[in-house]
């Protein structure tokens, strides 16, 4: 029920978000997180490898996970990969349901989860990796609870 | 085995993937990592910083001390940076 | 720096979040939500009645207040009143900040504060007032904390 | 003092605005609703359950122990259900 796309493409997030209420009345609330390349100290493109046959699994999965927990009524993740610029949109969730706390949590712990299980690497145009961050793990870990 | 390897620990060791047949004695994911560092100075660059490593057995994530028995596809890389 | 408007006519949430980053390279992340008139128990259209002097003035306040707590870099909230059908959009909070953790708290703050302190009130075309919730009050206690 | 009236309030009283002199003895928004009630039928039925009645001062919500000493428009409605 949610769809799962991995792509180089760009993506409309708007219309993403939007079409996920299209020919219904039973949805209430939809929240939609935009990830966008940042241009900090300098950075203007940055190129994003990943693990294919890894990538689209587990996001599978965790998307399983969230409509497990949360009684949601329809989604979309998509995450690019390949070379991006500064300001351009990275990653989308966006997640449909009838009240609003369960679709803003879903949507809050499906990207806690990306920024710390989606097999995803950035590198700068630099040459640099970018590093992780332990506050990702954190984010991630209030989840456990 | 097939072994896959991205970001730095990709450019480091010079190649993407490697098939390798991985001595009988070698079970865990740690002593995967402990053998495949001996076999090039870049192998032992790329795996030198065992706490920056992550690994993935048949595309699910998994510890140091889980067993590589029965595994096909050995993914080793950096901590994931998404999102 | 947060945009506020009301107004009876429809809205784009799409355009109205991607505005929110155009031609900047700060915004790391932003959260949309949107919420529309679920067609409950057959209810097919409500009216929203509101009160214009104070609508504009409250909303105005709170942006301030989510503005002072976390480090937003833009933002906009659209409330529509009047005849509205099931499936409309009613209601739009977009938050643009570099990191989505300060992005997803605010856009939930707003929704909590507009839910339970933003002078609107719902009739259904059967002449019935929607009653507020407690559920609604308990989410915005949660924000004095 | 400017009145306003919203959703059932208004429907009840039977109109979404008057002006009324206040008489001076009355200077909290309690004493206010009491007076109000006595006006008419649809005042009475309208403020009839307390707990279900918000007010503003000048569009400040106001609790039922604030003065409206100065207030130059003051509403009343039931809790709110936008969003």
């Amino acid at each position: 029920m949610i769809n799962v796309r991995v792509q180089a493409a760009a993506f409309d997030a708007g219309a993403e978000a939007t079409a996920l209420a299209a020919g219904r009345t039973d949805i209430g609330a939809i929240v939609s997180f935009t990830g966008l390349v940042r241009g900090d100290d300098g950075l203007t493109a940055l190129t994003l490898e990943h693990y294919p046959a890894m990538t689209e699994r587990q996001i599978a999965a965790i998307a399983e996970q969230a409509s497990a927990r949360w009684p949601l009524l329809a989604g979309t993740i998509i995450h690019r990969h390949g070379r991006l610029l500064a300001g351009d949109p990275i990653v989308l969730v966006a997640i449909a349901s009838a009240h609003r706390a369960a679709a803003f949590e879903a949507a809050a712990f499906l990207m806690d989860w990306l920024k710390t299980r989606a097999p995803f690497w950035k590198r700068g145009d630099d040459g640099e990796w970018v590093a992780a961050k332990s506050g990702d793990d954190d984010a991630a870990a209030r989840w456990n609870a | 085995m097939q072994l896959l390897y991205f970001a730095w620990v990709r450019e480091r060791i010079g190649r993407g993937e490697e098939q390798r047949d991985v001595p009988v004695n070698v079970v865990t994911v740690a002593s995967l990592l402990d053998w495949l560092a001996t076999l090039s100075p870049g192998h032992a660059a790329a795996l030198a910083d065992r706490g920056a490593i992550r690994v993935a057995i048949d595309q699910e994530f998994a510890w140091m001390e889980a067993s590589i028995d029965g595994a096909h596809e050995v993914a080793i890389f950096p901590p994931v940076t998404g999102g």
